[in-house]
């Protein structure tokens, strides 16, 4: 069977035009390639794009590793992995880091204990599966609020932890980074990177608290119904595309990346496993 | 005229009860009130918030509504300047082009800020900062020794924040930050920059008299063009984004009512004659508008993915409840004399609603649906916040990104002058409508 | 019984070119609603990821997905409720809050801007104007930018509410007033009573019960918008639902759970203020009496 | 023509109409009389099939109308005009729609929803408009006109429908003497130059004696009175009325001149 | 006492009051008479200050009323009470708080918000509606009660300010003869037993005639007459209201009597 239509969904974490503005260019290329009218799609939330992706409206996204666990835990089968994206330093794993305001005098998790901890998006990776189960292990003790933080909770995304702690409505969070880099520039990338660039913080004003294993970057995604030369033709595409059009890349990949090379469900199982310990 | 003494006591002791209690329920209902806001006082902790209240953020968010800055940045690495408005990479200026007020050299760059604030960036990532009154500040990043910056004073001012590896001047001229990769200047001025043409359209920096006469003299489509996909403000996305939401309000509301009609005849007991069909017909009413617009979205947002269909789509599901019951509720008070008197020229059922009821509840539904017209505006920014669209998600996406309070403040007069636009518009059809209505003179 | 033969010709001559005009205008309205209709139909299910008519046969996937992992959980369902309680209270509570607020402010705003009654009667447009742009105020609005500066938590929704309840109540009870006979305000002005004293003793009597039944209308709205802003960060029931939801398989009988405690409370409010309502509105008669024959 | 036997009618235990019995063998002007709950109303309701009978039958022209139903008795309906108290016309709709719409059974329901009516249809509703002096205010919505205009509109529905019968079920007792005048004078010349028959309850006895041929007297749900005009003495009245001696005919009348008849005098004396 | 100097008041190009002059020197009960729109109210209006005069001067012991402002004012306004037409009570409070309201200026505003009228004002207020008759309506609403009982509420009102002036704006056009009666001879045994000054604008010359020591007329704003009620002739009242030779008195008289009274007759004549 034929499609009639393409549709990438954006994920969240940036404006929702400039996200369009910067995948414009993929989605010309694609309408090109494939023949069918191609358009982009900023829902508001993670949840949007993997509940598009459930729903069969939206063929294509850019999961992180989190929320394509969750699409395979609710259907395994409605998409596939197909290309991850690989860092300048040939890795593809970032971290998930724990960060509070320095003049709070708090250096690690132990200095926590009875404050105020924020998670970001529940389906975001760095912002809540990995920490929330690697800080139980290291404080001993549960994320339950009261247990050994004396409140933990949601910002949305993020963006809105970063600006919590920084005001110091709350007094940790945790967000993701690639690690590389400087701790005063915000890392190489990552959305402390985003936020010293936008000019919103003073990373002299923080100081990181805790830092996660390596968290394996989130897949490309297609939808598993798309004709198989849809499929093979797409890749293809978003394989090549560092090489034929750097800055498109750039923009898509939100920053420098080495390349994409491909990756099969294999690479997630252990997300989705910690994912299931999550799930009561 | 008099009255008995006694009795006259007896109507004081009585007026005397009387204001007693009266004067208890003055008392109370405002104890009440001032109850429950002492209980939300403390409940919503509004002493710690009083605390945690950011001025900071509020003084930057207006300021930065009617401001902009420009970034003007080296990169310690490469050594290579750039300039930039709101240090976007859409307001970057060409390559070595500047603002009038940057001065680009080949070994040093002169950035004057205004009332005598100057800084340079000289070679080897020198860098110094002339602050009028406090004297020559002056550093040189490097990988391995840090920012090393020198201070005149010993005593540092609290509007500098310097460590080893980063140091940050804040003035009221602008701001230095230097760190070991990069050196960042800013400079803030009045005013939406950007707003009309970007720095890539020839127009830009041109005079409105001369943006004219260079429209009429034949270029219209060309300005109109570049100021209609202006990549800062993008006009075209944000006009498209307000027709959007209107447009889900519309299509909600309409598609409700027409839903709503039918429906309404079903549980309005003088047209339904059988009470189950009725209660069941209630009780859906009832569902879909106690499941709310929110819920609706959500559950349609997996059935129809995102966009401005689906938030339709959950204005009209909670509205046919809200319009059935009220259509319903028109319908129960009709006056029964019309219909009979269709009735008794032998008219068949459907011609009896068309000629006996219809012309009866129309003023009445025209009225709410208008009424909700309006009010769906506002819903349909919200739902549009939530499933992807129009331009609650613009707004919701450039207060969460937090740094274009410019944009922020554009789309929120933008949905002000929208929503007040469709209430005059509702007001003026339903005084249209209704005064001379499909029937009447 | 006329034999105005000539002019009835002339009356049918002027009769049938209205009905053509309002046929003709009719004809007109209807096809402009019926292409509005659908072109807007057709671009928004072209601007929509999934289309229409695709869309139609997945609309229950999503409940079944919710209601398969919740009905086997059932057991569980008694204890989310308890657990969820105390949001669902303070959902209710900024809405309570708000709405309080906003229905002061609005008595206020609406008495300043009703002529007759008007403190300072040049004002009137001007407090009309301000009531105008707090109505069309979407709360969002103001509840994200104010998270921005304070944070989130239920302080930023109560503002945001009853700022836009103010607006909306303001119009609704200035629309009262209207009908308030300004009669007893002289009476009470000859005997040199203030402002606040004219407006309280001589307007709110007459508008109470009025004011009460819009106020407790308004309530039941702002319990929604109160769960929708807790939906963007503002506290409340609405940031569990948001949290269950998007976590997804795995805690959909927790999102569950929160449904069920939204849509009871909603409809438990819908139904009891339109009980109260209808008294107000018309039992006010009886009450008089009751109160008379005292 | 007209049969009507053993036509009754009850509500629960109350029984409106009690086996009635009437025969009308050529188009009349027949006028029922009595006091109020007498059960007038309903006898004209049964006949325009507003009301079902509980048992009797009412047959015309060889028909039995009790037994008809649907499109049959919407047939029916549209034969037997009525006019209401209350006029029951449709307030925001102008008058010349609201006389239009006696040929709604005529017209196809498609049609008729879009407001589309024949233009000769739209000539002869202004005709009968002029006829009854009324046509000037044809474009006005029908709540523009007073009680009598808009009562003359409502028997222009009437005429409209074209029908064998006219049934007027108090047709003048929300009008002022003068308005009452005007309406009553109509319908007797409908019925004196079209042929056609006229039932109407009447509340007011002069009123009756005046326009009509034949008076019917109904007490309790029963036919207690059934003459011409003549035979309505003050004595009979008072037993229709179950009035004592202290009767006024001159109480109920809406004549404008009734305090010069010498009759008035008379009866009151 | 009080001495109204070229009081004018226009609205727009309309003079509605034209240089009044009035003096009065001792407590007096006077009746203003005059056609609608003469001035009447306007007049009453401005000595009460609900409405500001345009020029012109009202001094009252020897305190200019014109140019008051603010507290000042209020305290003038509850110096000189003022009963209306209409009576404008709060109609959904009960009757003894709206006698209450005559002591607001006195109380202050935060204690009467919370209705806290002390004791003796309560008890005041109940003597002086016994001493009007309406005692036992107390507790009921104000828009519970007949024309005529509201506006002797109103006046127990004006009592309860205890003020030098009670000015009446028509207080008996609204009320059936009856109770017009008992209204006017309120005033008038106020006016009697306490000595205090009334001034009320009449609609009928007998009421004034009747219960006035003192009447002043007006025509288009100006003061034409003024002179004690036997100087009122038919002739005089006449050039009052304009009126040609068919002027009858009867015409406006609201005495319940007046049919049988030989004057009436007189006058018609
Ligand atoms: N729909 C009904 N349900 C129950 N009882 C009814 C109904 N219609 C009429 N009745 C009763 O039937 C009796 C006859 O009523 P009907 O209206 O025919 O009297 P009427 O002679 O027309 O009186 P009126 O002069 O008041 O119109 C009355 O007792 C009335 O209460
Ligand atoms: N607020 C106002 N604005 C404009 N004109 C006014 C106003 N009040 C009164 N007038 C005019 O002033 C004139 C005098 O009015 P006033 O009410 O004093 O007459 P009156 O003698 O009391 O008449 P009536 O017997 O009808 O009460 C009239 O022409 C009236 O139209
Ligand atoms: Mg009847
Ligand atoms: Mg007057």
């Amino acid at each position: 069977e034929d499609i009639t239509e393409f549709r990438i969904g954006l994920l969240g974490g940036e404006n929702a035009q400039d996200r369009m503005n910067n995948n414009e260019c993929l989605r010309a290329k694609t309408e090109e390639l494939l023949g069918v009218p191609t358009k982009l799609f900023a829902p508001a939330d993670y949840n949007g794009v993997i509940q598009g992706l459930l729903g069969g409206t939206i063929d294509m996204a850019w999961l992180g590793a989190s929320g394509y666990a969750k699409t395979y835990l609710s259907d395994p089968e409605a998409v596939e992995p197909i290309l991850v994206k690989v860092n300048v330093d040939g890795g593809y794993g970032y971290y998930s880091v724990g960060f509070a305001r320095k003049d709070a005098g708090i250096e690690d998790l132990e200095a926590m204990k009875g404050k105020v901890f924020g998670f970001g998006d529940p389906n975001s990776t760095s912002g809540f599966l990995i920490p929330s189960i690697e800080i139980p292990e290291a404080t001993g003790s549960t994320m339950t609020s009261g247990d050994y933080f004396g409140e933990v909770k949601f910002t949305g995304g993020h963006e809105q932890t970063i600006v919590a702690v920084y005001n110091g409505d709350i007094d940790a969070g945790v967000t993701w980074a690639d690690g590389l880099g400087e701790w005063e520039d915000g890392y190489n990338s990552g959305a402390l990177r985003r936020a010293v660039d936008a000019g919103l913080v003073d990373m002299n004003e923080l100081v990181q608290i805790w830092q996660s294993k390596p968290i394996p970057e989130g897949p490309v995604v297609l939808r598993k119904d798309l004709p198989e030369d849809v499929k093979v033709k797409f890749t293809a595409l978003m394989a090549s595309l560092p090489s034929i059009d750097p800055d498109c890349a750039y923009g898509v990949l939100a920053g420098e990346a080495k390349g994409l090379q491909p990756i099969g469900h294999d690479a997630y199982e252990v997300i989705i496993e910690a994912r299931k310990l999550k799930s009561n | 005229m008099s009255i008995a003494a006694n009795e006259g006591d007896f109507l004081k002791v009585q007026a005397d009860r009387h204001f007693s209690r009266k004067k208890m329920v003055s008392f109370g209902m405002p104890a009440l009130v001032l109850a429950y806001l002492t209980y939300i006082f403390f409940s919503f902790d509004i002493p710690g918030l009083a605390q945690r209240i950011d001025a900071d953020n509020a003084r930057s968010l207006v300021a930065d509504s009617y401001s902009y800055k420009t970034h003007v940045t080296r990169d310690n690495r490469s050594g290579e300047i750039s300039a930039a408005i709101e240090g976007e990479r859409k307001g970057t200026y060409a390559e070595g082009t500047a603002p009038e007020w940057v001065t680009l050299g080949d070994t040093e760059t002169v950035i004057d800020l205004g009332d005598g604030h100057v800084v340079t960036f000289g070679a080897d990532n020198f860098v110094s900062y002339d602050v009028p009154g406090y004297g020559l500040i002056t550093a040189q990043p490097s990988r391995a020794k840090g920012v090393q910056a020198v201070f005149p004073t010993d005593e540092v001012p609290e509007w500098i924040n310097a460590s080893k590896n980063r140091m940050a001047i804040t003035t009221e001229a602008g701001r230095l930050t230097v760190t070991r990769n990069r050196t960042e200047v800013f400079r803030y001025f009045m005013g939406w920059e950007l707003f009309f043409f970007t720095l890539d359209s020839p127009y830009h920096g041109l005079g409105f008299g001369e943006v004219m006469a260079r429209a009429l003299g034949g270029e219209a489509a060309d300005v109109w063009q570049d100021f209609w996909t202006n990549k800062m403000w993008r006009h075209q996305d944000v006009a498209w984004a307000i027709f959007e939401t209107i447009l889900m309000a519309f299509l909600g509301t309409m598609g409700a009512a027409i839903v709503a009609l039918p429906l309404a005849f079903l549980a309005a007991k003088n047209f339904s004659p059988f009470v189950v069909v009725r209660q069941v017909t209630r009780r859906f009413f009832d569902f879909f508008r106690g499941v709310d617009a929110l819920i609706w979205t959500i559950i349609l947002s997996r059935a129809f993915g995102p966009g401005p269909l689906t938030g339709a789509l959950a204005i009209l599901i909670t509205d046919t409840g809200s319009f059935g019951k009220m259509f319903s509720e028109a319908l129960e008070n009709v006056d029964q004399k019309q219909i009979e008197g269709i009735q008794s020229t032998g008219a068949k059922p459907l011609q009896r609603y068309r000629f006996g009821v219809i012309p009866q509840v129309t003023p009445v539904l025209l009225s709410q649906i208008l009424y909700y017209l309006e009010s769906n505006t506002r819903s349909a920014t919200i739902i549009g916040a939530i499933t992807g669209g129009g331009i609650g998600l613009m707004l919701t996406q450039a207060i969460i990104t937090q740094k274009d309070w410019e944009e922020v403040s554009y789309y929120i007069v933008l949905i002000i002058l929208m929503v007040m636009a469709m209430d005059w518009f509702s007001g003026w059809l339903r005084r249209k409508l209704i005064a001379g209505d499909d029937s009447g003179r | 019984m006329t034999e105005l033969t000539g002019s009835v010709t002339d009356f049918r001559a002027e009769y049938m070119a209205q009905v053509r005009r309002k046929r003709v205008m009719n004809g007109i309205i209807l096809v402009i609603f019926i292409a509005l209709m659908v072109s807007g139909f057709m671009i928004a299910d072209d601007r929509n990821a999934g289309g229409f008519w695709d869309g139609l046969s997945r609309f229950f996937d999503f409940p079944k997905e919710v209601l398969g992992e919740a009905l086997g959980k059932l057991d569980e369902m008694p204890a989310h409720f308890v657990k969820f309680l105390p949001s669902l209270i303070e959902t209710i509570n900024i809405a309570g809050a708000s709405t309080l607020i906003g229905a002061m402010s609005a008595i206020v705003l609406s008495l300043l801007s009703t002529r007759g009654m008007a403190k300072w009667p040049r004002m009137i447009g001007f407090f009309r104007r301000i009531m105008d742009i707090m109505r069309a105020m979407p709360e969002i609005v103001i509840a994200l930018v104010l998270i921005f500066v304070m944070g989130g938590g239920p302080v930023p929704a109560m503002i945001a509410i009853a700022f836009h309840t103010a607006g909306a109540l303001g119009k609704l009870f200035s629309e009262v007033n209207e009908n308030a006979s300004l009669k007893p305000i002289e009476g009470l002005q000859s005997v040199g009573a203030t402002w606040s004293q004219r407006m309280w003793l001589g307007v709110i009597p007459q508008v109470a019960p009025n004011y009460f039944s819009y106020a407790l209308l308004r309530f039941e709205i702002n319990i929604r918008a109160s769960a929708i802003l807790g939906f963007v960060g503002a506290g409340g029931i609405g940031y569990e639902l948001k949290n269950a939801m998007s976590w997804g398989k795995g805690q959909y009988d927790e999102a569950l759970a929160i449904f069920i405690l939204l849509f009871a409370t909603i409809v438990i409010v819908d139904q009891l203020s339109s009980v109260v309502r209808e008294r107000l509105t018309h039992g006010k008669t009886s009450a008089t009496m009751e109160k008379a024959s005292v | 023509m007209l049969r009507i036997e053993d036509l009754t009618k009850s509500f629960g235990p109350n029984v409106a109409v009690d086996a009635a019995n009437i025969e009308v063998n050529q188009p009349a002007m027949i006028g029922i009389i009595g006091r109020s709950g007498a059960g007038k109303s309903t006898l004209l309701r049964m006949l325009n099939c507003l009301t079902e009978a509980t048992s009797g039958q009412i047959v015309f022209d060889g028909r039995e109308i009790t037994a008809l139903k649907g499109a049959e008795k919407r047939r029916w309906q549209s034969a037997c005009a009525m006019i209401f108290q209350q006029f029951n016309l449709v307030p925001r709709m102008d008058v010349v729609s609201n006389v239009l719409h006696g040929t709604l059974n005529k017209r196809s329901t498609m049609a008729t929803m879009f407001n589309l009516f024949p233009q000769e249809d739209i000539h002869r509703a202004i005709d009968i408009l002029d006829r009854l002096g009324i046509a000037e205010h044809g474009p006005k919505r029908a709540e523009a006109l007073s009680g009598g205009q808009q009562q003359r509109v409502a028997i222009a529905r009437a005429l409209m429908q074209d029908p064998k019968i006219i049934l007027a079920d108090e047709p003048i007792a929300s009008l002022d003497p003068m308005n009452a005048q005007v309406v009553m004078q109509s319908l007797r010349q409908i019925h004196e130059e079209d042929g056609r028959m006229v039932i109407a309850n009447l509340h007011t006895l002069d009123t009756a004696r005046r326009y009509c041929d034949r008076v019917i007297g109904m007490r309790d749900g029963r036919i207690v009175f059934d003459g011409t005009p003549e035979q309505l003495t003050t004595g009979v009245a008072r037993d229709i009325y179950g009035a004592d001696d202290s009767f006024s005919e001159a109480a109920t009348s809406t004549e404008i001149q009734t305090l010069d008849r010498p009759e008035a005098a008379q009866v009151v004396a």
